[in-house]
């Protein structure tokens, strides 16, 4: 059936925001739950924030906005017909997509590593409210990890489909909508950084 | 297709260089970096930074690198929607959070 | 607009491609017959709740009974919400009739994403096994009631983690849907069908559509949170571990009230569709009803917090959500008003599509000015969380939503099967229907007004009149439901061949051959004028 | 029948409002329905074989959005001052704390004195703040149109202002486990000098009402098997179920003819569920407690008659 349908590049894009929409309000959803409970215990996230490793964030936050721009990179290159170019901007952005998860599985495991994590036994010795901003801390970077290997894994397939001339100069829109895919998780973190990091 | 504004958002004509896209990185960057600054000054200059610089960066990366600037006005309608909604969700809640 | 229907193409109940029989069906990227298959699927579950129900009105015939242990008896009310809400009433009308009808509504040959459209549909299905599974595994069924209220759903022995998880796949089908059903409104209205000339029923979808973007990721994420909580305790809830149950309630009814309105906006499209076809004139006041479907959604993702008026909300906030309330309540009268004004000076042949569309009118309104009652502060106090609710939400939901999806069906019928059902049968189904439902939920509302609290398994003996009248209700309720579906099964297969046109409808599906060929249209149609101009045939007859 | 009992100045208020609203939405009704029928049989197919085509009226729209409006703006007014009015507690209340648990009430008064039941002067108002140990709780007391939720790490109030004598029921109106219907309490309305002489008497002072509660007594209790209307009415089945299901004491499902380990005087020994155990656990229940379960029950005199009901009824339960 579908083959009769022409082709629609904007309807694609359209789809994909309102998919957007939804991640954003999925997340809209834990900052809210954020803002309820730094509401109730500043004090309480002041100092469970003190205990993150600002240097890795900020490091981390880096790496995510620079693999944002090497996938925007590579669009431009695709429509350029630099296919070349595409490779090496994706790879990158699938490189540096990696770099910012190893860097946090060593953030979380330090923390396992002091006793904290859900249910652990040292945490339940804290305040309740920084019991709350650790829960907070595992499940919004938690789940803002598996969106990143997502990302990656889209991004992936991207990478195999420049590779296989299946995305070229006429015909780029998946790595478009991929694309916006990654820069939304970039966003989630862009917001992540100063509230559990930098102003908590 | 029967709206001419979308019709006319079919993708604007020209498409935007590396250079463009390299310029918003660094200015991402340097945002960054003053959000940091802030952070370390104390906790009231944080939170404002939280509270200014961060829409700044997020709406950097929508409008150019999501090519929202490139794009016709139902994209951002969309996305203004979608902000204003998660906004007024904040506001009532916090009608019963903020006055127990 | 041609109005002799080409017989060029198979039906789409035809299998042409490589694959036969039940293959076709379940590889099938037509939207007919995804539309199909939701409405086999949810019909299923459908039953097996209003088994549920019926046990559950049969435990309250007696004060003190022994026949089911407490246990299994909040099991039953769980699943029978669980069930009933998110696999019957929330995606119901849109997976359906929306599915099967929005692309031919606005002349299109599919919906935008044909494939992800079957997806879908197997998210949902996937998500029903989930459902059903939890009943069996683990602890065995979730007895929280469909609301999962923590701190109860944290610390409860039974498989809450396994049922929220399937209500969160659900979720993920729906958005799915909605996603697909805006872009295709978006993009794919024929040649001249500008905004306003789009039958009502595609407003209707439309807004549905958007508030299943907005509203179901709070939900999806919220009973994330549920099971993160029961595995790992991150303590968000947990009032031991300085979480707040307030939280949680408020994150459930941001979505879950707007799924109210996901509920009913389809169900009023589809009234809106079959009254000016009955009438034989336009709908009064196509503006109005349209503006007040995008209206309803807007206002009523803002009213989430009417149910939680007794847990201790501020008194700002109770007032605010009290006034917002009774704002959502007006854009509902107007559409009443305006149904009700498209009969008058109409020339009405009356149809069981129409006898039932009536019903719905009639119960709705009671449903609605029920929630009014709930919205007034000071009688919400006393009615909140009794059988009061239970009465008037059934009179919502099953009144409203589950009649306008019959009256969507008797409408539709002659449409999708290309065959007839017998009238006379459809009129007797409904007596007993209507005086059962009646006798049912009304009963169930003094019941609530006489202090019943819901969710009991045991009532004190003040209470035992009210629930015998109650249980009598239900078995005229199922009897009348038996005899509505037997019909319509009996008419599937053995039903004369209907025509094309049987109730000289306007709108476009009226147009093509019943049961329409596999791409709806031979050729693209071209709009020139709204969607219900019934002057051109009369001229003709 | 006790229902639409007002038994408080709560529920004048609930009330009024409800009246207020019951009579708009009935014309509301009416009007729909009659309309609605006359339309279908005036112009009907027959009668009026040709329909105008009137596609709307802005008039009538703009008429019909402000009317309702308005309505349900006043609606919202009466039903947020009355309201209003049923929160906020006067000064000179007397607060009790109300505290819920799985599956029961608990009372306590400002001089610290504690009971199971809600005792209440009439005419005088009680605050009550309520709170939670466990789940969310609903505190519901249907003849004061009054409820509040019992959130756990949390203080809601409420207040009532009882106008009548007597005893009304209080229910859980929030789902909180197995036993959830069965977590009910009265409030027990006396006069304020039985009150006050409970309330300033000494440990064992007599509970007020007692008049009261047995006047009420259990309507249904007639068609009961004997012994488990005697179980009922004596409260027995608070601890003990008959289905076998876990409660504070042991179950009576199956219990006849087990082995059953008792400790007495401090040593376990094991003995076997007869007539003459069961006679001289409940006649003497601190004699022999069961292993595993508290010495919580209390001496309840029986006649003889009812003991053998009760015996003989537990009997049955194998």
């Amino acid at each position: 059936m579908s083959g009769h349908l022409h082709r629609d590049d904007f309807g694609s894009r359209l789809g994909m925001w309102l998919f957007l929409v939804t991640e954003m309000v999925l997340f809209g959803g834990l900052f809210i739950a954020y803002s309820y409970m730094r509401y109730r215990y500043p004090g309480e996230f002041h100092h469970g924030g003190s205990e993150l490793n600002v240097t890795l964030g900020v490091i981390n936050t880096v790496v995510l906005l620079t693999s944002s721009l090497t996938v925007v990179l590579a669009i431009v290159a695709v429509q350029r017909a630099e296919k070349r170019r595409a490779m090496t901007f994706l790879g990158t952005t699938l490189v540096l997509g990696l770099t910012f998860l190893v860097i946090k599985s060593f953030e979380w495991g330090a923390k396992f590593h002091h006793g904290l994590y859900p249910n652990s036994p040292h945490l339940a010795t804290l305040p309740p409210g920084e019991q709350v901003f650790f829960g907070l801390y595992f499940t919004m970077t938690g789940l803002h990890g598996l969106h990143v290997v997502a990302g990656l894994s889209v991004l992936g397939v991207m990478l195999w489909w420049v590779a296989t001339d299946r995305i070229r100069q006429d015909r780029y829109i998946h790595l478009e909508n991929g694309g916006l895919y990654w820069h939304l998780v970039d966003v989630i973190w862009i917001f992540l950084l100063p509230l559990f990091y930098l102003a908590a | 297709m029967s709206e001419h504004v979308e019709q006319a958002s079919e993708h604007a004509a020209e498409h935007p260089g590396y250079g463009t896209f390299i310029k918003v990185w660094v200015a991402l960057v340097v945002l960054t970096g003053c959000l940091v600054g802030m952070s370390l000054v104390s906790q009231t200059y944080a939170v404002w930074g939280l509270l200014t610089l961060t829409p700044l960066k997020a709406g950097l990366v929508f409008y150019f690198f999501m090519h929202l600037r490139y794009e016709g006005p139902l994209f951002k309608v969309v996305v203004l929607v979608t902000l204003g909604t998660l906004l007024i969700f904040f506001a009532l809640l916090f009608s019963d959070v903020a006055f127990r | 607009m041609s109005t002799q229907a080409s017989t060029a193409q198979p039906s789409y109940l035809v299998d042409t491609g490589t694959r036969k029989g039940l293959m076709a069906w379940l590889t099938t990227t037509d939207h007919k017959r995804i539309g199909l298959l939701y409405l086999y699927a949810m019909l299923t579950f459908f039953f097996v709740a209003v088994g549920i129900g019926f046990v559950m009105r049969l435990v309250q015939l007696t004060t003190f009974q022994h026949l089911i242990t407490a246990r299994t008896y909040n099991a039953l009310f769980t699943v029978h919400g669980v069930i009933m809400i998110f696999l019957f009433v929330v995606p119901g009308i849109p997976a359906v009739f929306g599915n099967f009808f929005l692309p031919i509504l606005i002349g299109a040959k599919d919906v935008s994403f044909p494939r992800l459209n079957l997806l879908s549909w197997y998210v949902f299905m996937a998500g029903a096994i989930f459902a059903v599974l939890s009943l069996f595994t683990g602890g065995g069924a979730p007895d929280t009631g469909w609301t999962f209220y923590a701190p109860f759903s944290l610390k409860t022995g039974t498989n809450v983690s396994l049922a929220v998880f399937a209500a969160f796949v659900l979720g993920f089908s729906s958005m799915l849907t909605g996603i697909n059903f805006i872009t295709t409104i978006h993009r794919l209205r024929a040649p001249g069908m500008k905004w306003f000339r789009m039958p009502l029923m595609c407003w209707a979808l439309y807004s549905t559509a958007w508030i299943q973007l907005l509203a179901t990721p709070i939900v999806a994420i919220t009973l994330v949170l549920v099971i993160l909580e029961r595995f790992f305790g991150i303590g968000i809830f947990d009032p031991a571990k300085g979480g707040d149950p307030l939280l949680y309630q408020h994150l459930f009814w941001i979505y879950s009230h707007p799924a109210v309105y996901i509920m009913i906006l389809p169900a009023m499209g589809v009234i809106t569709e079959i009254i000016p076809t009955f009438a034989k004139r336009p709908i009064f006041g196509y503006k109005a009803i349209a503006f007040s479907s995008m209206s309803i959604a807007g206002v009523g993702s803002l009213v989430w917090a009417h149910h939680m008026f007794t847990s201790g909300l501020s008194s700002l906030s109770v007032m605010l959500f009290s006034l917002l309330t009774m704002i959502v309540a007006v854009p509902s009268a107007i559409k009443v008003f305006n149904w009700v004004s498209t009969l008058y000076k109409g020339s009405i042949d009356f149809q069981p599509p129409l006898l039932f569309a009536l019903t719905f009118i009639f119960l709705f309104c009671i449903g609605g000015l029920t929630g009014v009652m709930q919205g007034a502060l000071a009688i919400n106090v006393h009615i909140h969380d009794t059988y009061f609710i239970v009465g008037h939400f059934h009179y919502v939901m099953f009144g409203g939503t589950g009649m306008a999806l019959f009256a969507g069906l008797l409408y539709w019928f002659p449409k999708m099967w290309g065959r007839m059902y017998s009238r006379k049968a459809i009129y007797a189904s409904w007596f007993p229907m209507f005086i059962g439902f009646n006798m049912l939920y009304f009963g169930m509302m003094i019941l609530g007004m006489m202090g019943m609290p819901r969710r009991y398994y045991v009532h004190l003996p003040q209470f035992h009149f009210m629930h015998v009248v109650a249980t009598v209700g239900s078995w005229f309720l199922v009897l009348g439901l038996l005899m509505f579906f037997g019909t319509l099964i009996y008419a599937m297969f053995k039903g004369e061949k209907a025509e094309d046109n049987p109730w000289g409808g306007v709108t476009l599906e009226w147009t093509i051959p019943s049961p329409p060929p596999q791409e709806n249209f031979e050729e693209i149609p071209t709009i020139t004028q709204g969607p219900y101009h019934f002057v051109q045939q009369e001229g003709k007859s | 029948m006790d229902w639409m009992n007002q038994a408080a100045l709560s529920a004048q208020k609930s009330d009024a409002v409800f009246f207020y609203v019951f009579g708009l939405s009935v014309v509301f009704l009416v009007f729909i329905t009659t309309l609605m029928i006359y339309f279908v049989v005036r112009y009907s197919k027959k009668r009026h074989p040709k329909a105008e085509q009137i596609e709307g009226h802005v008039g009538l729209e703009i008429l019909w959005t402000t009317i309702p409006l308005v309505m349900f703006l006043s609606i919202f007014y009466y039903g947020w001052t009355n309201y209003e009015y049923m929160r906020l507690a006067p000064r000179d209340a007397m607060a009790v704390k109300v505290t819920a648990r799985q599956w029961s009430w608990s009372f306590e008064y400002p001089n610290g004195k504690q009971s199971k039941v809600l005792f209440a002067p009439i005419g005088r108002p009680m605050k009550m703040e309520v709170r939670s140990v466990d789940m969310v709780h609903g505190f519901f007391v249907p003849a004061f149109r009054l409820k509040i939720d019992a959130v756990p790490s949390r203080t809601n109030t409420t207040w009532f202002q009882a106008t009548k004598v007597g005893s009304f029921d209080i229910e859980c109106t929030v789902i909180c486990g197995v036993d959830h219907s069965l977590m009910l309490s009265k409030v027990i309305v006396v006069p304020e000098d039985e009150f006050k002489a409970w309330y300033f008497g000494g440990e064992d002072a007599p509970e007020p009402g007692k008049a009261l509660r047995a006047a009420e007594a259990h309507p249904d209790l007639g068609s009961l098997p004997p012994g488990l209307a005697v179980l009922t009415a004596k409260g027995c089945l608070t601890c003990h179920s008959v289905d076998g299901k876990p409660k504070v004491g042991p179950t009576l499902h199956a219990l006849y003819g087990r082995e059953q380990e008792v400790l007495v005087a401090g040593n376990t020994r094991t003995v076997t569920v007869d007539d003459a155990f069961l006679r001289r656990t409940i006649t003497n229940p601190a004699d022999q407690v069961v292993r595993g379960y508290p010495p919580a029950m209390p001496r309840i005199p029986l006649t003889d008659q009812e003991l053998d009901d009760v015996v003989r009824y537990i009997k049955t339960l194998n």
